[in-house]
């Protein structure tokens, strides 16, 4: 097997520049990349695109990039719970496209799979569909989409393998995977590093060909958004 | 008027065995609640889950265990989870019933605008724009009116739309309407002590009354 | 839960007749729903189209029911392997649309997923082109491919549970998954069903929701093709 | 003449580390045995796997574990399986570098026929197609004439094509020959005792000899 074990976050990201295109993994703050995020805090870049589900809390995930005026460009579904994100936004000094979050998920799993296009019936006859090619296919309508493949992925894994193959855990998955093979640099982080041979080849989620490095996180807070109980 | 919950209760009487249905944030999510327990339906969360369990006890909550509102949820026996991907190709492929979501407005045509204010709230459609393209049904669960009165059940949508001609049904906090292929919105039924004149006057698109319009029954 | 459970073989197959559109998972011998297909010889039915990787071999498999005559049309990437298959093509009893197996498997892909269409760079240029749109993203040529959707697919999974959430071993999976999700009616034969909560939700192969029927084979002989040792 | 263990073994050549790399069924498969053991790469079969292992002994034999060509194999600590439609979602996506295939023709520039013979052989295209069309580098392994005698390596193909100027290099019995970005066959080596007037009168293509032609290196 290839090894693709890097020391820790800030090797991983050591040549992610100003100007990079970025997919970032994760729905809310459930699954997202916190080491990387923190690298990247530090290295200080700038004029970032970043796609990614949705654009994290004012004071943790991406919401810490917006605040450290890093990102030029979001691509996401949904903005809300992000007060400097609105500001931003509002203002012009963030350039923002939001797309269904189906046409999303599909036009990075398009990216990763070399499928330049493709058909959705999502976002017709509505403000997503400008200067897109609408087309019938058996009487319905339907945008073509075209795909994304970014320079960097950064994605995060319950479990990885010093090959890469990883595995997640819950809602934790969500945009992950498609990340991981959309991304023309893989970083991978992970809660626990393992070495080959432990992972069942029938459960792994991501297989190790998308993912260049992988490291295992030093912490994680995983922060809840909406702490909803039964009593 | 209806409460909320009353809307959900409304809502859930539309529910059928071995649906697989897809609530949205808010309303909807409450409609969970009151589908009689002798239906086997499936819950879809878009962030990837199938089998949407009650929310967690405090030794239970799991960080990496969540709905599409972000809220911290269990999984049933049976339960299934899966990429985003994979989560709107079942939404997109029609394997999901059901969509029952919020609306800001809806149009007699059955168009919905229900994620954007122009100039003042951009939040995003996440899954709405994917939901109301595929879904065989969809319901909406929604205030007649806004609070400071204006309509919101329009000739044509005055927001930017979600989907156009998706929704087939509305239960709000006065009735429950059927959008007609034609266009208009259907009076199907009364809340509770709400008069069709008083539905009437709060509905600015096409309103048909095609029959004798029952009030609402709660069991 | 949905319940999806059936008696057997005979009572999920009941309601597929002559001139049905079937899918059937397996990459040679390896993954095909062999109780389905011995259910389906029973009922002798004819004018099947078929879309199969693979024609099976002449005496096992979709080759039994070529043997029967039961096949109008073949949708596959490789049939080597079948003397039975040749001789009806040739003679042109049979008809055959040979399609490239990432084509196949994303046309698969895109029918239960709701994509009408998409476009892949395989066969440009080539006799697989003829009569479909090419069309070029970022200077380079791709074919635009349809999606299908089959009246019935038969898959074979290794565990399943009675919502029908499958998991298969090893090389059995290939084309299963896809097939699965693109069947108006799905029907899961499995090696071991078992009662839901038995399944660990984060290794679901195929969620329960595109399956609508499941039972537990009667017994797999599982056809090794080229047994091939170390010695 | 190269043996078919030969041009295997020249093809290992070119194997380069950290590679994910596609063999195709009959003399790329034996590729496998000649690729150095310092050289980490991962073999991909296209019916769903990560990381092939050696052929099984008599006991680890599972029906459930075959490669492309339906040998049974086994798998190596780090494989992964996936479905088909990954599979090729990892060719098409350019994630495997390097292919090696079988050709009944190639032309000079590049174009390569390997599924049909009309009216005797219609196997089937298989992955050829996707690999042909995807991969970086596109090695080919064939005889450089048929048994009987006929030219395989052609200004164009007769045969209907499997993909269009996307081979690269050809390793055959005789020689080692690239294609050159504006059509020709480079010889870049011969194989030992071959001359480069005998590789001249079997290749009908345009031929072309930019320097001295080493023999082929074994070790």
């Amino acid at each position: 097997m290839i090894q693709k074990t890097v020391k820790d976050a800030k090797e991983a990201v050591a040549d992610i520049a100003s100007g990079a295109f970025l997919m970032m993994g994760g729905f809310g703050l459930c699954g997202i990349p916190e080491n990387c995020i923190e690298a990247l805090l530090e290295k200080g870049i700038s004029d970032l695109t970043i796609v990614s589900n949705n654009a994290g809390v004012d004071d943790f995930g991406i919401g810490l990039f917006l605040k450290k005026r890093m990102v030029k460009k979001m691509i996401s579904s949904y903005v809300g719970e992000n007060e400097e994100f609105e500001r931003q936004m509002l203002s012009g000094e963030l350039e923002v496209e939001l797309l269904p979050q189906g046409t999303l998920a599909e036009k990075i799993r398009a990216g990763g799979a070399g499928i330049p296009a493709f058909f959705t019936p999502a976002g017709v006859g509505t403000e997503v569909a400008q200067g897109k090619e609408t087309r019938e296919f058996d009487g319905k309508p339907y945008l073509m989409e075209r795909s994304f493949i970014s320079d960097f992925s950064l994605v995060k894994a319950w479990k990885g393998d010093t090959a890469g193959n990883l595995i997640y855990k819950g809602t934790a998955r969500n945009f992950n995977p498609m990340m991981a093979a959309a991304g023309r640099i893989t970083i991978a982080e992970v809660e626990e590093l393992v070495p080959v041979g432990t992972l069942d080849p029938n459960q792994i989620h991501t297989p190790g060909i998308y993912v260049q490095r992988i490291f295992q996180g030093n912490k994680y807070e995983k922060r809840i958004e909406q702490r909803t109980l039964s009593v | 008027m209806l409460t909320k919950e009353q809307i959900a209760q409304r809502i859930a009487q539309e529910v059928k065995h071995g649906q697989y249905i897809n609530l949205g944030i808010g309303i909807p999510t409450l409609v969970a609640n009151y589908i009689p327990r002798e239906l086997d339906v499936v819950l879809q969360s878009e962030n990837g889950l199938l089998g949407i369990g009650p929310f967690p006890y405090e030794s239970e909550v799991d960080a990496d265990v969540i709905n599409a509102g972000k809220q911290t949820i269990t999984m049933l026996p049976g339960s299934a989870i899966f990429d985003s991907a994979e989560s709107f190709a079942m939404i997109r492929g029609g394997h999901v019933h059901l969509t029952i979501l919020g609306a800001m407005e809806v149009s007699e045509h059955g168009d919905i605008a229900n994620w954007k204010v122009p100039g003042k709230m951009v939040k995003g459609m996440g899954g709405a724009m994917d939901l109301v393209a595929s879904a065989k049904m969809i319901i909406v669960a929604m205030q007649h009116c806004s609070k400071d009165g204006h309509f919101k059940l329009l000739p044509s949508c005055t927001l930017p739309i979600t989907g156009v001609r998706c929704v087939k049904k509305i239960v709000s906090d006065l009735a429950v309407i059927e959008i007609a292929p034609e266009g208009g919105f259907i009076l199907k039924e009364r809340a509770p002590g709400v008069s069709v004149e008083e539905i009437k006057s709060k509905t600015a698109g096409k309103l048909l009354i095609l029959d004798k319009v029952p009030e609402m029954q709660f069991n």
